[in-house]
C-alpha cells in the first residue's frame, strides 16, 4: 500500500541544511498499521509530512497504492489518503462550526448529500448530533481530535496518516481516541501509519514499528518484539526503559545519542 | 433584574447560554450574546458604543431633530450665542450650529462607511494574498505596501484629491488609498502566524485551493484584527477628513461636513467660540466615540488581551 | 523523615470569578508535608496546578484563596503580608513550571536569571551571584556552563531550558519545591534525567518536593506518597508503591486506561465519572 | 514686543514668488518691490491721486505725443554706492522688455520689442528717451511707467552677478539691487521678507531702520499677536476680528480704499448663461447690501463697475440691488421661469466660499440651484483660462492706475475664437466679444484729451455694467490694525501703493 | 516595519556574508522605495489640475508667454522621458529649483526640515517620557479607574483634532496666560542672529551659548510639540499598555514572582523589558509620521516646517519641491524603520540570530 524508498529530506540551503530524513525505506501492507516511534527531532513527522506531501520536496520515492508520488499533489489523492494531526487545539479552525468544518472536505470534493454524511460520520467517531453546531471551543480535546478523525474519514480513505493523534491529550482522553482508532480500522480495513513517541502507545496500536533516530530508521521491529523480546539497539532498548517508569539506576546508564 | 423575572426573557437567556446549540443560527447568536456579556460589562467601552449609536440615530432622525436643513443664509442672524433658539448658536453666515452639526452626522458616517468598505477589502486582500503566496508575490506586493507607507500620509491624500478634483467622495476616496497599506501589513503579519497552522496544513491536505483557502479560512481570521484596528482608526480617518477640509479640499460649501466647519469657523475662535468649538467637540466626541468602541472590541474580539 | 511537617494545609479553596460565573477550581483540599516527595496526579482540570499556586499566593486575578489552615513552617501563609510572600518565594517554597520556552524571559540571558533570583534573596554581588549561578548550572548536569550561561532563553533546547529552570528555582535553597509537570514537554529519556536531578536535592537536601503530573506510571515509580485529585477534590491519598492496588473507582479509571507494554489489551477501559465521588470527598 | 526701530507687519506673503521687478506680479511681491526699488513715474504718499516723477526730475512729452524724455534727478544713489542715471533707466526698460515676463507686457504694449527696444529706449545727452509706435495717450503711458516693471535697478550691480547673459535674473529673484527707501537683507519664502532703512533715500531717511514682514497664514495667529504687541501689523484680520479689536485701546484699526474688484462672470459659451436675461436676472439676485453689511463689511463696499471708486474716471452709479421679482420675471421672459441648475467655481479661501453660499442662497430664491466647487487659484485658473467655467466668482486688481488696465481686460477682445487664446484677457476667457465695445476701448485708450477720455471710460463702464458678461458686485477695502503706537502707515488704492517708509513709531 | 523576512531566509548563513546580504537587500529595497515614491510623485504632478506653468508666468500670462514656460519646463516630453530625466539629475543629487522660493530644493529643505526635525523629535520625546509610563501605569492597574482614567486621556488625545488643540493652545497658553510664546520659530528680531549651521536653532543656539535665543526658541517651541507630543503620548501610551497587559500575563513573569522578585523588579526588568522590545517599533513608526511634518500644527502655528513646504507646493504645482520633499520624506521613513529594525534586533535576542 506504502512503500517509501531511500526517503531524503532536506530543509534551507547552503551550509544551513538541515538533513532531517536521511534514507528512510519501508512498507506498509494494506490494512495494516505501521509505527513510527524515536525522540523528538529525529524525523518522525517530517516522513509522514512527506507522504502527505506537506512539504512537497523529497528525495527517493513514496509509492502509495503502487503510484509514485509527485511532488505536486492531486486532489484525488486527499480522497485516498488523510492525515490526524498531533494538536488537536490547532487543528480546527477556530472560526468554524464542527458542521462547517465537515462540510469542507464534502465541497471540494463536490461529494452529494452532504447532511446525511456529517451526521453519519459524527455517530462514527461516537459524538451525538449536539456536537454539530458547536464551534472547537466549545468542545473537549478528545472531542476535538475524534472530530479531526471525523474530517479525515469523511472522504473515506483508506489511508490514515497520523501525527501523535493522543500526546496531547490526558490519559483517559487518550483511552477514547486510542479505541476509536481501533474500532473503525477493524470495521473499514484501514491502513495505519503512525507516529508518536509513547511506546505504549505504538505498540498498542500497531503491528510493526520503526525505531527513529537523528532521521534514519535504526531498526524495524513487530509489536511483539518490542514487548516481550530483546530489542536489538540500546537505543531502542533505551526508550523501552524509559517508558517503564522511574529507575534510578537505569537513569544513570543513559547515553545521549547526538 | 428584571429581565429574570420575565419568563420569556428567562427563556430566550437560556436558549442563549445553553451549552449545547441546536443550531448554527443558536450558535452564533450565542456567540455574540456572550461578546455583548463581556462587552457591556465594560463601561468605557459601553460608553463608545452609546457615542456610535447616538451619531447614527442623529443620522437617521436628522429631518426630526433639526428645524432647517443647516443650509441657506440667514445673514441678519449671523454669529449669534447660543440661546434657547439656536441651541449652539449660529455660524458666520447665519445658519443654526446644531442643525449643521445633526445634519453633518451624515456626511461623517458615510466618509466613515465608505472608507471602511474600501480600505478593509484592499488591505485585506493584498496582506493576505501576500502573507500566503509568499515568495516573489509577497516581495512585490510589500514592496508597494511600503511604497506607501513611506509616503507622507495627508500629502497623499492632498495629491489624490487635487488630482481627482476637491469633494467629499473624491477626500474619502484619497483618503482610503492612503489608508490600505497599514491594513494589508496587520493582515499579512496575521496570515503569517496562521499559515503554518495545522488547520490550514489540513485544509490544504483536503486539496482546498489557494482561493478557497484565502476566502474561508485565512480572511475570516484576519477580519476581527481589521475591523478592531478600523473602529481605532476611524478616529484618525474623521480627523483626515477634517484635515482635508481644514485644507477646503474636502466636502464643498455648504455641506455640513464637520472638519470644514472647524476649517470656516476658525477664525472666530477668539471671539465668537462657538463657531469652531460645536464641531471641534463633535469630531472630538465621535473620535473618542469610535476609539473607546475599538477598545472595547478588541478585548471582546481578541482573546490575547484581557484575560476572560 | 516524614515527621517534621513543613507545609500543612487544610480546606484550602480557590474560586475564580469568570463571566460564566463563579468556578471552584479546589474545593477543600487538605494535605500535609514533610521533606518527601508528595505525587499529586488527576486528570487534566482537576485543580493540580491551581492548588500549587495557591500555596505560592499566586493565583490569578480573578481568583480568590481561602484556607482554614495554611501553615509553612509557622507561617500563616493565608493571612502573611505581601513583603513576607515575596520574602517566602523562591528562598523557601519554590516552584518549576511547566513549559520552558514560556516560563524563561526571552530578552534576558538565562544564566543572568538565575544569578537574579540568587541576588533577590542574598543580596550578593553580581561577581558572587555569577559564579554561584554557574555552579548551580553545573549541579543540574550543564557542560560548558560559562558558555550556556550566557546564552538566552530562545538559544537552549527544550530539556536544556527545563534544567534552567530548575537550577534557577533551586538556587536560593528553598525548603518546598513544587514541580508541576516539569517533564510533560520532554522526551522520556530526558524527562529521567531531570527527574534523576530533582531526586537528587530531594536525598541531598532535605527539600519537601511536590510534584504534579498526570502521568501515574511515573509518580508511582517515583515518589514517595501520591495524592489523586478530581474536580478540585481529594480523592484519596497513597502510599506510591502501593498505588497499583488503589481501591478507589477513579484512580483505578486513571490507572487501567494507560495502554501498556506489558499488558497488551484489545480495548482500553475507557474511565467512567460518578459525581458522587465529589460528594463523598467532602 | 519689537524694538523701537524695527516695524514688524504679518501678512500671509507665501505668494511671493520673486522679487525681480521685471518678473514680479503678485501682490505681496509687489509690495515689497515698492520699498526697495525706485520707479520712473511715483505717487507720493500725501497725494496718491497725481503722478509725479520718481527717479526723474522732468519729463516732456514731444508734440506727437510719441515720445517722453525724462532728465535725471542729481545726487541719487544705489544701495551699492553707484549713482542712478538715465542708463540705468533705460537699461531696467530694456531688461523688462527682453527678459519678456509676464508683466512685460504693461510696457510692450506699447509697441515695444526686444529687437526694437533698443532703439526705441535710449539715452540722449545724459537724458532717458523712450518712443512709442502705438497709438496711446500719453497719460496712460505715464501711469504705466509707475508700475513695478519700471522699477530702476543697478545695472552695473545687475550684470555683475549676470549668469550666460541673463541680465542678472537668477540673481535678481531673491536680492535687491534698488535705490529705494529699503534694501533686502533676506527673504525667506513662507518665513518672512526682511529689509533694513536705506539713509540715503532721495526723501530723506525712512522713519524705521528695520522693517521685517512676518508670514503669518492664520488670521487668527495674527489676532493674538499684534494683541500681545509681538508685531506692530496686521494685515489679514478677518472683518470680525477687527470689530472685536476695536475697543482695544492698545490697537487702532485703519481702512483703506482698494482698487481690487470682486466679480461674477458668466461662461458666454454656456448656453443658458449667453442669454442676455438670464446675466441680468442674476445681477438681480445678488444681496449687495446683507453682505457688505455682515460678513464683508469693513472689507468690501458695494460696486459695480469695473473700475474701482477713488480712481480717476471711476464710475460710481450702483443701480442693482436684491430684486427677487424682477428677478423671476427676467427669467421667466429669457424662457427659464423654474430657474436652472448651474455650477459656480471659485477660490477656496475666505471670502469667496462665504460670498458663494450667500449667492447659492439667494440664486436659490429665483428658482437657480447652484453647485459650488473651490479650488486653490493654482487649480482654478487653469479651468478659467480654458473657458471650462459656468459661473466664477473672482477678483480683479489693476496692473498700473489706469482704467485702461481693467478695462482692457473686461471689455476688449479683438479675437474671440477658442485657438486665439487671449487667457489674460477676462472678455475672452468668458468667450464674449461686442465690436462696438472693442472700439469704445480703442478709443478712450488712445485719447488724448483727458476730460474726453473719462467720459468715454464712463460709457465702457456703464455699457459693460448691464451688457457684459460680468456681475460686479464688491470693491475692496483693506482694515490694517496696527498698536496704538505705530504712525504714518499709508496704504493706497493698488497693492503697490503702500509706504513703509514713512511709518515712525 | 521594513521586511525582515529576506534577512530571516538568510538566517544561517556566517555572519559576514549575512550582515553583507543584509545590507544590500536593505539598499534594494531603499532604492525601489525610492523609485516607486518618486514615480507616484511624478505620476501625481502630471495629472494635477493645478498648473505648473501658471505657477511660474502667473494666471495673467499670456498664451505666448505660456507656451515659452511650458516648453522650458519640458512639459511637451512625454512623461517617462521626463521622469528618466528627472531620476538622472536627483541621482547626482540635484533635486532642481523650486518655483515658489526660486532656491534649489535641496536648499530649501535643509531650511525647513530642521524645523520639523525639532518639532517631531521634541514631540516624540514628550510622547515617551510621558506615554510610556502612563501606559505601563494603566496596565499595572488594569481595569481600575486609574486605568479607565488614564485610557481615556490617552484616547482623548488621540482623538481631538491637532488643529483645533492647537488653536486652543494658542488661546490660552499665549494669549491668557503667556506662558509661552507665539506662532513662528523665534521672535522675529532674533532671526539669523546665530549662524546655524544645522538649522535645528536650539541645537546652534546651545552651541553658541546664546542661552537667551535657546529659551526664546524654546519657549515657541513647546506648544506645538506639547500638541503634537499629545498625539504621540496617546498613542504610545495606548500601544505600551496592551503590550504591557500581554506580557503580564506571561509565565515568565509569573516565574519571576515565584523567584521572588519585588513588583517593581517584576513590571520594570522583566515585563518592560520585553514590551520595549515591541515599543521601538511603534516608536519609530510614530517619529517617522511626525517627521512627515504635521502640515496642520505648522499651519496653526506659523511652523516653517517640511510638511507646509511640501503641501503649499504642491498647491503651487511646485512638483521640483513636492518631489524633493516627498523623497527626503520617504527616505527618512525608511531609514527610521531600517534603524527600529536594527535597534530591534539589538534588543531582542530572538531576532538577532
Ligand atoms: N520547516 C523546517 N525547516 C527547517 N528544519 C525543519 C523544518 N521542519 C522540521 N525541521 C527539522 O527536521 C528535524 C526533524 O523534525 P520532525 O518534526 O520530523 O521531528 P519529529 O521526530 O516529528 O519530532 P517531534 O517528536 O518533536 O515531533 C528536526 O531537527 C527539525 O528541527
Ligand atoms: N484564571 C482562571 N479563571 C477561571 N478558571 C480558571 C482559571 N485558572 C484555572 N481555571 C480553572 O480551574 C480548574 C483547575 O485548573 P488547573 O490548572 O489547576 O488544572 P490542572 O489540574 O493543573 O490541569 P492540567 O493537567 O491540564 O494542567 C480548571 O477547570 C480551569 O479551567
Ligand atoms: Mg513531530
Ligand atoms: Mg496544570
Ligand atoms: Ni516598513
Amino acid at each position: 500500500m506504502i512503500e517509501v524508498e531511500n526517503l531524503t529530506v532536506e530543509f534551507g540551503r547552503g551550509a544551513a541544511t538541515v538533513r532531517a530524513v536521511r534514507g528512510v525505506s519501508f512498507t506498509v501492507a494494506q490494512g495494516e498499521s505501521y509505527g513510527l516511534v524515536g525522540e523528538s527531532g529525529s524525523g518522525k513527522s517530517t516522513v509522514l509530512r512527506a507522504i502527505a506531501r506537506i512539504n512537497p520536496e523529497f528525495g527517493g520515492t513514496i509509492r502509495v497504492n503502487g503510484t509514485p508520488l509527485t511532488s505536486k499533489r492531486s486532489r484525488d489523492e486527499a480522497r485516498r489518503m488523510q492525515m490526524v494531526f498531533q494538536d488537536p487545539y490547532g487543528a480546527l479552525h477556530p472560526r468554524h462550526t464542527v458542521d462547517a468544518i465537515l462540510r469542507e472536505p464534502l465541497e471540494i470534493h463536490r461529494v452529494g448529500d452532504k447532511d446525511r454524511r456529517i451526521k453519519a460520520a459524527l455517530s462514527d467517531v461516537g459524538l451525538g448530533p449536539e456536537f454539530r453546531f458547536r464551534y472547537p471551543h466549545q468542545i473537549s480535546g478528545g472531542q476535538r481530535q475524534r472530530i479531526a478523525v471525523a474530517r479525515a474519514l469523511i472522504l473515506e480513505p483508506e489511508i490514515l496518516l497520523l501525527d501523535e493523534p493522543t500526546s496531547a491529550l490526558d490519559v483517559s482522553v487518550q483511552a477514547e481516541v486510542l479505541n476509536l482508532l481501533k474500532r473503525l480500522q477493524r470495521e473499514r480495513g484501514l491502513t495505519y501509519l503512525m507516529v508518536s513517541h509513547n511506546l505504549a502507545v505504538v505498540a498498542h496500536i500497531c503491528e510493526r514499528v520503526a525505531v527513529m533516530n537523528r532521521g534514519r530508521v535504526v531498526e524495524e521491529l513487530t509489536a511483539s518484539t518490542l514487548r516481550g523480546g530483546e530489542p536489538a539497539e540500546a537505543y531502542t532498548r533505551q526508550l523501552v526503559s524509559a517508558t517503564e517508569g522511574y529507575d534510578r539506576e537505569a537513569v544513570r546508564g543513559y547515553v545521549t545519542y547526538e | 433584574m428584571s429581565a429574570a423575572a420575565d419568563p420569556q426573557g428567562a427563556g430566550l437567556r437560556a436558549w442563549l447560554r445553553s451549552p449545547s446549540p441546536a443550531s448554527t443560527w443558536q450558535a452564533r447568536a450565542q456567540r455574540a450574546y456572550l461578546g455583548w456579556v463581556a462587552f457591556r460589562a465594560n463601561p468605557i467601552a459601553m460608553a463608545g458604543l452609546l457615542i456610535v449609536v447616538a451619531l447614527v440615530l442623529a443620522a437617521i432622525f436628522a429631518p426630526l431633530l433639526t428645524g432647517s436643513r443647516g443650509l441657506d443664509p440667514d445673514l441678519p442672524n449671523r454669529l449669534l450665542p447660543p440661546s434657547a433658539e439656536h441651541w449652539l448658536g449660529t455660524d458666520q453666515l447665519g445658519r443654526d450650529i446644531y442643525d449643521r452639526l445633526i445634519w453633518g452626522s451624515r456626511v461623517t458616517l458615510y466618509i466613515v462607511g465608505l472608507v471602511s468598505i474600501i480600505v478593509a477589502p484592499i488591505g485585506l486582500a493584498v496582506g493576505t494574498l501576500a502573507g500566503y503566496a509568499g515568495g516573489w508575490v509577497d516581495t512585490v506586493l510589500m514592496r508597494i505596501v511600503d511604497i506607501f507607507l513611506a509616503f507622507p500620509r495627508l500629502i497623499l491624500a492632498l495629491a489624490f484629491v487635487a488630482a481627482l478634483g476637491p469633494g467629499l467622495e473624491n477626500a474619502v476616496l484619497a483618503i482610503a488609498l492612503t489608508t490600505w497599506s497599514p491594513y494589508a501589513r496587520i493582515a499579512r503579519a496575521e496570515v503569517l502566524t496562521i499559515r503554518k497552522a495545522d488547520y490550514i496544513v489540513a485544509a490544504e491536505a483536503q486539496g482546498a485551493s489557494t482561493w478557497r483557502i484565502l476566502r474561508k479560512h485565512v480572511v475570516p481570521l484576519c477580519l476581527a484584527s481589521v475591523i478592531v484596528r478600523l473602529t481605532l482608526d476611524m478616529a484618525g480617518i474623521i480627523l483626515t477628513a477634517a484635515g482635508l477640509g481644514f485644507l477646503g479640499l474636502g466636502a464643498q460649501p455648504p455641506l455640513p461636513e464637520w472638519g470644514a466647519m472647524i476649517s470656516t469657523g476658525r477664525d472666530f475662535l477668539y471671539d465668537q467660540w462657538w463657531v469652531p468649538t460645536a464641531p471641534g467637540a463633535a469630531i472630538f466626541l465621535v473620535s473618542l466615540g469610535f476609539c473607546l468602541l475599538g477598545d472595547g472590541l478588541r478585548d471582546v474580539l481578541d482573546p490575547r488581551s484581557g484575560e476572560a | 523523615m516524614t515527621e517534621a511537617r513543613l507545609l500543612e494545609v487544610e480546606d484550602l479553596r480557590v474560586t475564580f470569578r469568570t463571566p460564566h460565573g463563579p468556578v471552584e477550581a479546589v474545593r477543600g483540599v487538605s494535605f500535609s508535608l514533610g521533606r518527601e516527595r508528595l505525587g499529586i496526579v488527576g486528570e487534566s482540570g482537576s485543580g493540580k496546578s491551581q492548588t500549587g499556586r495557591a500555596l505560592l499566593r499566586l493565583s490569578a486575578r480573578n481568583g480568590r484563596v481561602s484556607a482554614k489552615k495554611m501553615v509553612f513552617d509557622g507561617i500563616d501563609l493565608t493571612n502573611a503580608s505581601e513583603r513576607t510572600m515575596r520574602r517566602i518565594r523562591g528562598a523557601r517554597i519554590s516552584m518549576i513550571m511547566q513549559d520552558p520556552r514560556y516560563s524563561l524571559n526571552p530578552v534576558v540571558k538565562v544564566g543572568d536569571q538565575i544569578a537574579e533570583a540568587y541576588r533577590i534573596h542574598t543580596g550578593a554581588s553580581a561577581r558572587k551571584a555569577r559564579d554561584r549561578a554557574m555552579e548551580m548550572l553545573e549541579t543540574v548536569r550543564i557542560r560548558e556552563a560559562g558558555k550556556v550561561y550566557d546564552l538566552y532563553p530562545h538559544q537552549v533546547s527544550g530539556g536544556m531550558g527545563q534544567r534552567v529552570m530548575i537550577a534557577m528555582m533551586l538556587i536560593p535553597e528553598p525548603d518546598v519545591l513544587i514541580a508541576d509537570e516539569p517533564t510533560s514537554a520532554l522526551d522520556v529519556t530526558v524527562q529521567m534525567q531531570v527527574l534523576a536531578l530533582l531526586d537528587d536535592m530531594v536525598r541531598e537536601r532535605g527539600m519537601g518536593l511536590v510534584l504534579i503530573s498526570h502521568d501515574l506510571n511515573l509518580v508511582a515509580s517515583f515518589c514517595d506518597r501520591v495524592m489523586v485529585m478530581y474536580g478540585g477534590r481529594v480523592m484519596e491519598v497513597l502510599e506510591a508503591g502501593r498505588l497499583h492496588e488503589a481501591q478507589h473507582p477513579y484512580t483505578r479509571g486513571l490507572l487501567n486506561c494507560l495502554p501498556s507494554l506489558e499488558h497488551p489489551q484489545h480495548m482500553l477501559p475507557v474511565l467512567t465519572r460518578d459525581a458522587g465521588w465529589l460528594e463523598e470527598a467532602r | 514686543a519689537p524694538p523701537a526701530d524695527t516695524f514688524v507687519m504679518a501678512k500671509d506673503v507665501s505668494d511671493i514668488i520673486t522679487l525681480d521687478p521685471a518678473e514680479v506680479f503678485e501682490f505681496s511681491g509687489g509690495e515689497i518691490i515698492a520699498q526697495i526699488y525706485d520707479r520712473l513715474m511715483w505717487f507720493e504718499p500725501e497725494d496718491m491721486a497725481t503722478l509725479v516723477c520718481g527717479v526723474c526730475e522732468t519729463y516732456t512729452v514731444s508734440e506727437d505725443g510719441k515720445s517722453i524724455t525724462f532728465t535725471m534727478r542729481e545726487g541719487m544713489t544705489f544701495e551699492s554706492g553707484n549713482p542712478v542715471t538715465a542708463e540705468d533707466v533705460v537699461y531696467s526698460l530694456r531688461r523688462v522688455v527682453k527678459l519678456n515676463k509676464t508683466p512685460s507686457f504693461i510696457i510692450t504694449q506699447f509697441g515695444w520689442t526686444p529687437e526694437n527696444v533698443d532703439e526705441l529706449v535710449r539715452v540722449e545727452d545724459g537724458a532717458a528717451v523712450i518712443t512709442i509706435t502705438e497709438d496711446f495717450s500719453p497719460a496712460l503711458v505715464l501711469n504705466a511707467l509707475s508700475a513695478g516693471v519700471a522699477s530702476i535697478v543697478d545695472m552695473k550691480t545687475v550684470e555683475e552677478h549676470a549668469t550666460d547673459g541673463d541680465m542678472g535674473y537668477a540673481w535678481l529673484k531673491n536680492h535687491s539691487a534698488g535705490s529705494g527707501p529699503f534694501k533686502l537683507q533676506t527673504w525667506k519664502a513662507n518665513e518672512l521678507v526682511s529689509m533694513t532703512a536705506n539713509e540715503d533715500f532721495r526723501s530723506g531717511a525712512p522713519g524705521v531702520k528695520r522693517v521685517i514682514v512676518r508670514h503669518v497664514a492664520e488670521p487668527g495667529a495674527q489676532r493674538l499677536l499684534i494683541e500681545k504687541g509681538d508685531i506692530d501689523v496686521a494685515r489679514d484680520l478677518t472683518p470680525d476680528m477687527v470689530a472685536a479689536l476695536e475697543s482695544n485701546d492698545d490697537v487702532t484699526v485703519q481702512t483703506d480704499a482698494k482698487a481690487a474688484v470682486i466679480y461674477m462672470a458668466f461662461n458666454q459659451s454656456d448656453e443658458i448663461l449667453s442669454n442676455p436675461k438670464v446675466a441680468e436676472a442674476i445681477r438681480y439676485l445678488v444681496d449687495y447690501r446683507g453682505m457688505a453689511d455682515t460678513f464683508l463689511k469693513g472689507q468690501f463696499k458695494v460696486h459695480q463697475a469695473a473700475w474701482p471708486e477713488g480712481m480717476w474716471a471711476a464710475y460710481n452709479e450702483t443701480p442693482y440691488a436684491l430684486d427677487i421679482e424682477k428677478a423671476k420675471a427676467l427669467l421667466a421672459e429669457a424662457g427659464y421661469p423654474d430657474g436652472f441648475e448651474i455650477h459656480m467655481d471659485t477660490l477656496n479661501q475666505s471670502p469667496y466660499p462665504e460670498i458663494a453660499q450667500a449667492l447659492q442662497g439667494t440664486l436659490a430664491q429665483a428658482g437657480i440651484k447652484v453647485e459650488i466647487s473651490t479650488a486653490e487659484g493654482k487649480t482654478l485658473w487653469p479651468m478659467y483660462r480654458a473657458r471650462k467655467h459656468q459661473l466664477i466668482l473672482a477678483q480683479w486688481s489693476p496692473d498700473y492706475t489706469d482704467p485702461h488696465s481693467n478695462l482692457d481686460a473686461f471689455a476688449h477682445n479683438p479675437d474671440n475664437s477658442p485657438e486665439a487664446k487671449l487667457t489674460g484677457v477676462l472678455a475672452w476667457r468668458n468667450a464674449w466679444m461686442d465690436e462696438d465695445m472693442n472700439a469704445m476701448v480703442v478709443a478712450a485708450r488712445n485719447e488724448t484729451d483727458t476730460a474726453k477720455r473719462e467720459a468715454l471710460y464712463h460709457d465702457i463702464q456703464a455699457k459693460l455694467m448691464h451688457e457684459g458678461p460680468y456681475a460686479i458686485l464688491f470693491q475692496q477695502t483693506e482694515q490694517a490694525v496696527m498698536r496704538a503706537e505705530v504712525e504714518g502707515f499709508v496704504s493706497g488704492p493698488t497693492f503697490d501703493l503702500i509706504y513703509y517708509r514713512t511709518v515712525s513709531k | 516595519m521594513t521586511d525582515t523576512n529576506s534577512a530571516a531566509a538568510t538566517g544561517k548563513l556566517p555572519a559576514a556574508p549575512r550582515a553583507l546580504r543584509a545590507t544590500a537587500s536593505a539598499l534594494v529595497s531603499l532604492a525601489l522605495t525610492f523609485i516607486g515614491l518618486t514615480a507616484i510623485t511624478f505620476v501625481i504632478g502630471r495629472v494635477m489640475p493645478a498648473d505648473p506653468v501658471l505657477a511660474v508666468v502667473g494666471d495673467r500670462a499670456s498664451e505666448e508667454a505660456y507656451q515659452r514656460v511650458f516648453l522650458e519646463m519640458g512639459l511637451d516630453r512625454p512623461i517617462w522621458e521626463q521622469y528618466l530625466t528627472y531620476l538622472g539629475q536627483i541621482l547626482t543629487g540635484d533635486f532642481g529649483t523650486s518655483i515658489m522660493t526660486t532656491r534649489p530644493v535641496t536648499e530649501d529643505i535643509l531650511r525647513f526640515f530642521p524645523a520639523t526635525l525639532e518639532l517631531a523629535t521634541l514631540a516624540t520625546l514628550i510622547g515617551c517620557v510621558i506615554g510610556i509610563p502612563l501606559g505601563v501605569w494603566a496596565a499595572v492597574n488594569q481595569g481600575r479607574w486609574i486605568d479607565h482614567c488614564a485610557r481615556v486621556l490617552g484616547l482623548a488625545g488621540y482623538s481631538a483634532p491637532v488643529f483645533w488643540l492647537g488653536m486652543l493652545g494658542l488661546l490660552i497658553f499665549y494669549g491668557n496666560l503667556g506662558w509661552v510664546a507665539g506662532p513662528g520659530r523665534i521672535d522675529i528680531y532674533y532671526d539669523g542672529l546665530v549662524e546655524d549651521p544645522t538649522g535645528v536653532i536650539l541645537f546652534d543656539a546651545a552651541w553658541h551659548g546664546e542661552w537667551e535665543i535657546f529659551w526664546n526658541a524654546f519657549s515657541h517651541l513647546i506648544l506645538p510639540a506639547g500638541v503634537l507630543g499629545l498625539y504621540a503620548l496617546a498613542y504610545i501610551a495606548r500601544m505600551t499598555r496592551s503590550f504591557m497587559l500581554d506580557q503580564l500575563g506571561q509565565e515568565y513573569v509569573l516565574a519571576a514572582r515565584i523567584k521572588g522578585a519585588s513588583e517593581f523588579s517584576v513590571i520594570w526588568r522583566h515585563a518592560f523589558r520585553n514590551v520595549l522590545v515591541q515599543l521601538i517599533t511603534i516608536i519609530g513608526l510614530t517619529y517617522a509620521s511626525l517627521l512627515e511634518g504635521s502640515v496642520l500644527t505648522e499651519t496653526v502655528f506659523a511652523w516653517p516646517g517640511i510638511g507646509q513646504y511640501i503641501t503649499t507646493s504642491l498647491f503651487n504645482a511646485d512638483m521640483n519641491a513636492v518631489l524633493g520633499g516627498t523623497v527626503v520624506v520617504g527616505i527618512c521613513f525608511v531609514g527610521i524603520n531600517m534603524l527600529s529594525d536594527l535597534l530591534y534586533r539589538f534588543a531582542d535576542p530572538r531576532a538577532r540570530t
